[in-house]
């Protein structure tokens, strides 16, 4: 914690001058773009505002919902409408209580101005009604037995009574005078600097440890190294590079915690490109991928095979033990793009250039693909237009990682079916979608699992997707605190509201 | 002494048609858009015939705009107002000056180091005009052309590959005169051509000019403000000041029988090399010359003349036949 | 009169071509902006509307003569990712863009010319070229590079100096100042280093003419002691041209401190630029160059000001 | 009786280093000026006039100049055994110097007044106040119109020849006993340089002081001086009282220079050039310097070096082997 | 005059006080080396790819300047990346002079154009370089091409200011007047006069520019904007950066750091000296 005087003199705070509850001071790479809960999507904006606005639920080490304003949840028998309990001790910082109003107000302004990441999520929703202050109906078009956890874990709850005086809810700064109702609320902003946010003590779920939490803003991982090093701060908020991961491990000052993530790494080849829409060639170009070296040397360790299935170990639920990972072959690449009738292959290959880990890999994937006689050009690109020629598909290869695919039934929808948002890989196959939407109409995993590793076997054998590692993410602390609570992605980390409720100094 | 005020100016010489003839020269130089200062009129209303070899000297305190003029007489700037022309024909049309007329016009200028381009060789430098007008069908013949042109200025050719600093300065003023003469012009106009000479070799580039001038029957313009050397070499002088001819005529009139003030106190306040004349009595101007920027209404010479009136200060006086020759003053001396 | 009737016109003009250029630039950036704000999960009809919110459906050269009629009315627009006026996101970063340059420029000042000073009065000494070279290699020194040794020395080994930021959150009253102090020394140290060797050359250089001009053979013949032959003769003249780069500089060091300020977690405008940049957020670009080309403008009336006390020739005429 | 010489210089030698080679500028220079004496040094451009000036003033301390003196008095004051803070204290005060080109000799960016001001300050110790009223007074006294107003005013808005009168009211403010005037009129025209030369005139005649006056015009030199010394690469060749001189040189370079001004009252159709032109003072020949150009020159002429030898039954010095034939051919 | 013709050339004084300046010679031959490691690149080093075993090692005699944190030599690296930085620097610094020659030419001779110009010049040195050079490399993408042309596009006008100052104390020269007299056309004045006459000035501007361009190229590759296909010292840093190894993994931050900085000094100090010996009063 940085007081005027202590800093100073560092080596009292390295002799470990125990921390005190007073405050935990995080770094991130980043500032809050917006504050609006609804509306902001960068990590910072993230973590700050969970902290404030509450969701229906939250999610445990395995990506299971757990309740948080949300008390219960079920479909009704035909799949065509939800109900969600509400706790009935949550208030606004205003005094007002959190009700079924607000949890309405915000999904319908989402549905009506169609903005945000939960818009995507919520397309079966017809309508919402509050059926009495702690209970909310969810009326749906189809069944959908992903609505409820994507609702239910992605939507903030934001006050009505506030929210609803600005003409449109997406414009809405919300950058002052903040009416929350998290575990911490918003109290100082220096922008560039530091984000302040002191515990609210009537929290419903309990009252948190610590009495502040700030935000400190480090444009450059190494300059928050540094500091949380030097002990200004207590907790870098954004994943660790590997080599500083592995670099840090042997301070006894520093604590590492492991962090699985929810999403995966993976490149996606375009097939509607020619030679691309020959499953002979994607599936040379995925022998053509030392994983392991991916997996050891770019991440240094710090990643697992998903056996090259879009079902990842970190979702045990789902995960399909049978699938199994493809071989790096450059023999069998060659025999492949040989039938295929192949030779002299190029492609170019984009990836967002700030990324360090892809950055890191991306010329190892051009290396191995050498030796199958592949030729595979490097685009690493700014971020913008990297985005740009996502969208428009405007690539051979793509080269990236997807941050949290919670909800196999929703993310493969999204990700491979026809026409999908996020289906860069331009898959068209009504096998796939008839059994994607199988699992998505199923109200319960049990329902949904058999369909949905059956999709993933035609994605891993079509190559569809070639899925290289799920990454193993490295949150660092000051060993002067401990009882965070991890949840898997980056996003989550221990920087999640009840982890952050319940963190304390260690000793 | 009865003359009257607006008596308009007469042609100055009736000497057979002029090869140069500047009439009514005005150039006011104004500053640029974003310089602070007024406008410097450094040539307001010079009149001026130049005759097949003849030389015309010039003289005048610094600033008069000499230099001025002789770049309008060549060419290199073009007059605001009043035109020059070259045996009869405008030195400035709509296309620029005509290639023609440019090679017939030369100058020589006073600095022999800096008018030469210290980059190229002696060489080069002469073969410049040349070469612009293609007046030499190959190298060779273009360099025996140069060996030609530097034997005439008592240079030795040998030297021809060498740079100009490399040169004393009498040596290099001659390489400029070389390149002067490089296209057989009919006129030469020469800006104080020996003020940055030592005073041993001065006497070697006059000389060189007056036998120039006698084997090659060039007319010469001598702008000076070494009043000696312009009397030495002159047939005929003007004395400017301020932008203005204040006396004009053959060399020996103006010498002997100065008319305008002006001259007179010039030619008094030369230092004279002669021990023996230095108890003589002299005219002192009182004060400055005054600036071009704002030159005085009137007689421009009004403020410093002894024998100014009201009316040197309202009416500005134009250039009369005073016994032989012409000054600009309403009360000129008369030879008794 | 005339003169700073010019000097206003030329100050608009200033402004005109940065807000020109760089409208133009920031509309050629790749990428689709509202894709930055919005989700890709959107309809068409949806980005459509972002579209329109943001006045970006208009033809550029509408939107060119809209932006120009809006800066007229001091109005920056709105920040598409804020949500917030532009003026408030710049106007939070200003004032520690203009402390840091600021002491940096003051710093360099006062180091530069003494420095100039000495090593030009032992033209050609060990002195001299000791300063000289150090100069010259601060010069050429790679900022985070050297921004990451600093911290890394002074801040944690020695623990001098705290790491990153520009004041520490519980100082208030005088402690704020001097915890300001405190976080500004090592990223103002930065850049001193790096832009002292042109000073120190530019003085040097200068001063040797000045030295060798008539006007200080005359004051040494008047018997003047040397070092005021020095400092009141020769040194006044040979400002000038200093003076001409310390404006040149001022106005763009505003914006150059890019690098200082990500090295340094310094919440600078340069580091707003370059994360505007990212978010395709071109109100608060354009906002950021309109304020950033208004310094140049500001530091150029204060150069002629300066210009103007040092040399009587300005300000006579 | 016999008071001592304003200035008194003996072996005056002046040797620059540039480019790793020793340039000898000034090569044995005696020179003396009695009080209330003009001596106009003569000489062609680069033949070291400047030099000797500023070696007086003590004004070349660059590490590139080598001065060395055999003796140097001002005023009977012995200048070799002072030291720094000595010699500087006479600057300005007993010995001043007026430089030729008056813009650039004074500092554009002070006022007037601050630097007349200054020597009275430096060298009197006066107030800011008293030295501004006396700056007042020698403004009025070099005839600058309205001196009170124009105090504070800078060089630039003074015209050429008041700037001139300036650097005059300077050199003469402490009413010193050496005034050296390095080409002091060579930027003005004639009408001003004939008003320059009058006061520097008056004032020596005033106060008595003694006058170096330096110059190339040899119609300046025959207007004001008393004695005239000629220099030649870095030597002073001929010496003497000014009307002899002009009238029977002893040296053959004094003779050519005169024989080629034109003379404003018979324009010859030739003037008499002297051929070549001055050695290189990085090169001089051995032997008479002038020996290359010279029409007399004969053979020990390019061999040895003819020292200053003072004329027999005059006080006239000459550094030449042909002395005696020059002046008995100007008898016959 | 046999005595003053054997004075030295210009450029013979210029080169014997050069040589008399041990940094101005020092600097030289630092650069010549450089050069030298840029052209043979092949030849000291394979070129950095794929990755090795022993990740970020510290110096050893197997890596001279250790390896970084997938393993690659990052002497290597900073061998190949002499050849793409000094590529950088020279392309960027040499089209800047093309056309800060063109501009400050024009602007010191055709006296028309001198305002407008003269006004573009003095408006693009007031740009703020880096944020705009951040701006147009985000748009034109990262490719060592694109880096040259935005470090040149934002570089010129310094070149042009110098030109145009040194050419316009040209163009009033008499030998400029002289040949316009002697019937030389605006191209043959500008191609015989003016062009030789700034050609010194220009000489120590491509030396300058050189250096300024290779930290802009190191500075926008460190902020990402850099190639990603070969090694400049630039990628380099900015690895290493990503990699959050700038303290710890030192051999990685400081060697490229040393490279840059050794090219910068010595190209500035090569400038100094030939300005010192161009600059003969400051000698004499
Ligand atoms: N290019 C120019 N721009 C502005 N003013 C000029 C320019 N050329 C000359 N002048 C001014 O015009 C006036 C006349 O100048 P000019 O050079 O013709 O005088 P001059 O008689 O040749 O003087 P000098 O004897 O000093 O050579 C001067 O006041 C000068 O300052
Ligand atoms: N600081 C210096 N370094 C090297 N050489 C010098 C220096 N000052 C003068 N000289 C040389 O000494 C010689 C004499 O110079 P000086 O200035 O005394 O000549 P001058 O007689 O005053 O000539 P001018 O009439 O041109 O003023 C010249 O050749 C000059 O090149
Ligand atoms: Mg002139
Ligand atoms: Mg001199």
């Amino acid at each position: 914690p940085s007081v005027p005087g202590q800093s100073g003199s560092p080596s009292s705070a390295e002799q470990g001058a125990p921390a005190s509850a007073d405050r935990l001071t995080i770094g991130t790479t980043a500032d809050v773009v917006n504050y609006n809960p609804l509306v902001g999507n960068s990590r910072t904006d993230s973590w700050v505002t969970s902290l404030m606005y509450p969701h229906l639920m939250q999610m445990d080490e395995a990506g299971k919902r757990t309740p948080y304003l949300a008390t219960e949840w079920s479909y009704a028998e035909d799949g065509k409408s939800a109900t969600v309990k509400l706790r009935d001790d949550m208030k606004w910082s205003d005094g007002k209580p959190v009700s079924a109003d607000d949890v309405v107000f915000a999904v319908t302004a989402v549905q009506k101005e169609k903005f945000g990441v939960v818009a995507g999520l919520i397309t079966a929703l017809d309508e919402a009604e509050a059926v009495s202050p702690t209970e909310v109906r969810f009326k749906l078009s189809r069944p959908d037995g992903t609505f409820l956890d994507n609702v239910g874990f992605w939507l903030p709850i934001v006050p009505k009574h506030v929210f609803e005086k600005a003409p449109s809810v997406q414009k809405f700064a919300n950058d002052k005078d903040w009416v929350s109702a998290g575990a911490y609320k918003l109290t100082k902003v220096e922008r560039g600097q530091r984000y302040i946010m002191d515990r609210v003590d009537d929290f419903g779920p309990g009252q948190p440890t610590v009495k502040q939490v700030v935000f400190r803003v480090f444009p450059d991982v190494n300059t928050e190294v540094l500091a949380l090093r030097n002990g200004e701060i207590d907790m870098i908020g954004n994943v660790l590079p590997p080599a500083t991961a592995a670099e840090l491990k042997n301070d006894a000052q520093i604590k590492l915690q492991e962090i699985p993530s929810l999403g995966w790494a993976h490149l996606q080849y375009n097939t509607k490109r020619k030679p691309l829409d020959d499953v002979r060639v994607r599936q040379a170009l995925a022998h053509a991928v030392d994983y392991e070296a991916i997996r050891n040397i770019a991440l240094k360790g710090f990643a697992k095979s998903s056996n090259s299935s879009v079902l990842t170990p970190t979702l045990p639920d789902y995960a399909d033990p049978s699938s199994k990972e493809y071989a790096f072959d450059p023999e069998q690449s060659k025999k492949l793009l040989a039938e295929a009738g192949q030779t002299n292959l190029k492609l170019g290959m984009i990836y967002d250039q700030a990324d360090p880990n892809i950055a890191r890999w991306a010329p190892m994937v051009r290396d191995a693909a050498k030796k199958a006689g592949i030729t595979i050009e490097l685009q690493g690109l700014e971020r913008n237009t990297y985005l740009d020629k996502t969208t428009k598909r405007d690539f051979d290869i793509y080269a990236g990682s997807w941050a949290v695919m919670d909800n196999p039934p929703a993310n493969l929808g999204l990700a491979f079916k026809s026409g999908g948002f996020i289906n860069y890989a331009q898959v068209a196959d009504p096998k796939l979608d008839d059994l994607i939407d199988k699992a998505q109409r199923a109200l319960t995993v049990e329902e949904a699992r058999t369909p949905i590793q059956e999709a993933a076997r035609i994605i891993h054998d079509q190559v569809y997707d070639n899925v290289l590692y799920v990454e193993t993410f490295n949150i660092a602390y000051s060993a002067k605190w401990t009882g965070f609570k991890p949840m898997p992605s980056e996003l989550l980390s221990i920087l999640n509201p009840l982890s952050l409720a319940s963190a304390k100094p260690a000793g | 002494m009865a003359l009257s005020p607006d008596a308009a100016p007469k042609p100055l010489e009736q000497r057979g048609e002029p090869v140069l003839r500047a009439t009514n020269l005005h150039k006011t130089y104004r500053g640029g858009l974003l310089s602070r200062g007024g406008a410097v009129r450094a040539v307001a209303g010079v009149d001026l015939d130049l005759h097949p070899g003849e030389t015309l000297g010039i003289v005048g305190e610094s600033g008069c705009g000499k230099s001025t003029l002789a770049r309008m007489l060549v060419g290199l700037e073009r007059p605001d107002q009043g035109e020059v022309t070259f045996r009869g024909r405008p030195f400035f049309t709509r296309g620029g000056v005509p290639r023609d007329i440019r090679r017939r016009v030369q100058m020589v200028f006073q600095d022999p180091l800096t008018s030469l381009n210290p980059r190229m060789t002696v060489h080069d430098i002469v073969a410049e005009p040349l070469r612009v007008h293609r007046l030499a069908p190959n190298s060779r013949a273009m360099r025996d052309r140069v060996a030609e042109l530097l034997t005439l200025v008592g240079l030795s050719p040998d030297r021809m590959s060498r740079f100009p600093y490399e040169f004393s300065g009498g040596q290099r003023q001659r390489i400029g005169i070389a390149r002067a003469l490089a296209t057989e012009p009919d006129v030469i106009v020469c800006d104080e051509p020996v003020s940055a000479l030592d005073m041993s070799v001065q006497a070697q580039v006059v000389n060189l000019f007056a036998e120039l001038q006698r084997t090659l029957g060039v007319a010469l313009v001598f702008i000076a403000h070494d009043l000696a050397v312009v009397r030495h070499v002159s047939h005929r002088v003007g004395v400017m000041y301020l932008g203005r001819v204040a006396e004009l005529g053959a060399a020996a009139d103006v010498y002997s029988a100065p008319a305008h003030p002006y001259t007179m106190a010039l030619l008094s306040a030369a230092p004279v090399p002669k021990p023996a004349l230095r108890g003589r009595s002299r005219i002192m101007l009182a004060g400055d010359p005054p600036s071009p920027v704002a030159p005085p209404p009137g007689c421009r010479f009004h403020t410093r003349c002894w024998k100014a009136t009201d009316r040197c200060a309202e009416v500005e006086p134009v250039l009369e036949d005073v016994s032989g020759h012409y000054a600009a003053c309403h009360y000129p001396e008369r030879p008794s | 009169m005339r003169f700073i009737g010019l000097r206003l016109a030329r100050g608009l003009l200033t402004l005109w071509f940065a807000v020109t250029v760089t409208f133009f630039l920031v509309r050629l950036l790749p990428g689709d902006p509202v894709l930055a704000v919005a989700d890709p999960n959107m309809t068409e009809e949806l980005r459509q509307k972002l579209l329109a919110d943001f006045g970006l459906d208009k033809p550029l050269a509408a939107q060119y003569v809209d932006y120009l009629g809006q800066l007229l009315h001091g109005n920056l627009g709105m920040s598409f990712r804020q949500s917030v006026p532009v003026t408030t996101v710049l106007m939070e970063r200003l004032p520690w863009t203009l402390i840091l340059t600021i002491s940096a420029m003051a710093v360099t000042i006062v180091l530069g010319i003494p420095l100039g000073v000495l090593a030009a009065t032992r033209a050609k000494g060990w002195l001299d070229r000791v300063i000289q070279l150090t100069g010259v290699t601060a010069q050429s020194l790679f900022v985070p590079s050297v921004g990451i040794f600093l911290m890394y020395v002074l801040g944690v080994w020695l623990g001098w100096f705290p790491i990153g930021g520009a004041v520490d959150l519980d100082a208030t009253g005088i402690g704020a100042t001097v915890s300001m102090v405190h976080h500004l020394v090592l990223p103002c140290l930065s850049l001193v280093l790096i832009q002292l060797g042109g000073y120190v050359l530019t003085m040097r250089t200068t001063l040797i003419d000045a030295l060798g001009e008539d006007y200080v053979s005359l004051a040494k013949a008047k018997g003047v002691r040397p070092g005021k032959v020095v400092w009141k003769h020769a040194l006044r003249n040979a400002l000038l041209p200093t003076t001409t780069i310390a404006g040149l500089q001022l106005g763009t060091l505003v914006g150059g401190a890019v690098l200082t300020e990500t090295i340094y977690a310094y919440p600078g405008i340069g580091r707003a630029i370059y994360e505007a940049v990212g978010q395709l957020d071109f109100p608060v670009l354009q906002g950021a160059f309109v304020l950033l080309a208004a310094a140049v403008v500001v530091a150029n009336l204060i150069t002629d000001v300066a210009y103007g006390i040092l040399d009587p020739r300005v300000r006579t005429s | 009786m016999s008071e001592p010489p304003a200035l008194e210089i003996r072996g005056l030698h002046v040797t620059f280093t540039a480019q790793g080679r020793e340039i000898p500028a000034v090569r044995g220079v005696d020179l003396t000026i009695e009080r209330g004496q003009t001596l106009a040094l003569l000489g062609e451009s680069g033949s070291g006039k400047s030099v000797t000036a500023k070696a007086v003033m003590g004004l070349l301390d660059q590490p590139n100049a080598h001065v060395r003196f055999e003796t140097a008095r001002l005023g009977g004051r012995d200048l070799l055994t002072m030291n720094a803070e000595q010699l500087r204290a006479l600057r300005g005060s007993e010995m001043t110097l007026v430089f030729q080109d008056a813009l650039s000799a004074l500092n554009p960016v002070l006022s007037i007044g601050d630097q007349i001001g200054e020597l009275y300050r430096v060298h009197r110790g006066l107030s800011r106040k008293e030295a501004r009223a006396r700056s007042i007074e020698m403004l009025d006294l070099v005839g600058i119109p309205a001196a009170a107003k124009r105090i504070d005013d800078y060089p630039h808005q003074f015209s050429g020849g008041m700037r001139q009168r300036i650097l005059v009211a300077m050199a003469v403010a402490l009413e010193p006993d050496l005034i050296i005037a390095d080409e002091p009129t060579t930027a003005l025209d004639v009408t001003v340089q004939a008003q320059i030369l009058e006061l520097i005139d008056r004032l020596r005649r005033e106060l008595g002081t003694a006058v170096l006056l330096i110059t190339h015009d040899l119609g300046v030199a025959a207007e004001v001086s008393d004695r005239i010394a000629v220099m030649y690469a870095g030597r002073i060749v001929e010496r003497g009282e000014v009307g002899e001189l002009y009238d029977r040189p002893a040296h053959p370079y004094t003779e050519a220079l005169l024989a080629a001004i034109p003379d404003l009252d018979s324009p010859a159709s030739e003037l008499r050039a002297i051929p070549g032109a001055p050695p290189s003072p990085a090169e001089v020949p051995p032997g008479c310097s002038f020996a290359p150009r010279c029409a007399r020159a004969s053979e020990v002429c390019g061999t040895t070096r003819p020292p200053l030898t003072v004329l027999p039954g005059s006080d006239r010095s000459v550094a030449c082997h042909h002395a005696e034939e020059m002046l008995d051919g100007a008898l016959t | 005059m046999t005595a003053i013709a054997a004075e030295l050339t210009p450029r013979a004084r210029t080169w014997s006080s050069f040589r008399r300046n041990p940094l101005g010679m020092a600097s030289a031959v630092v650069l010549l080396l450089m050069l030298l490691v840029a052209i043979f690149a092949p030849l000291i080093a394979p070129f950095p790819e794929g990755y090795g075993a022993d990740t970020s090692q510290p110096p050893s005699a197997a890596h001279w300047f250790g390896t970084d944190d997938i393993g690659q030599d990052v002497f290597a690296q900073v061998v190949w990346g002499t050849r793409v930085s000094m590529a950088v620097g020279v392309s960027a610094s040499v089209l800047a002079i093309v056309i800060g020659l063109l501009i400050g030419v024009s602007a010191a001779y055709f006296r028309r154009l001198d305002t407008p110009l003269g006004v573009l010049v003095d408006l693009s040195l007031s740009l703020p370089v880096l944020p705009l050079m951040i701006l147009v490399a985000a748009l034109a993408g990262p490719s060592v091409r694109t880096l040259a042309v935005v470090i040149a596009l934002f570089s010129w006008p310094e070149v042009a200011r110098v030109v145009r100052s040194q050419a316009l104390a040209i163009v009033p020269m008499p030998f400029v007047s002289a040949a316009k007299v002697v019937g030389g056309s605006s191209l043959w004045i500008v191609r015989k006069h003016l062009l030789p006459g700034v050609v010194p000035v220009v000489g120590v501007s491509v030396v300058l520019t050189t250096s300024r361009a290779v930290l802009s190229e190191a500075g926008l590759s460190f902020l990402g904007l850099g190639d990603p296909n070969s090694w400049s010292w630039g990628t380099i840093l900015h690895k290493a950066q990503q990699s959050g190894a700038l303290a710890s993994a030192w051999w990685t931050t400081l060697f490229p750091s040393l490279a840059i900085l050794l090219l910068v000094l010595s190209t500035t100090l090569l400038s100094v000296a030939y300005n010192d010996a161009r600059n003969h009063r400051s000698d004499t």
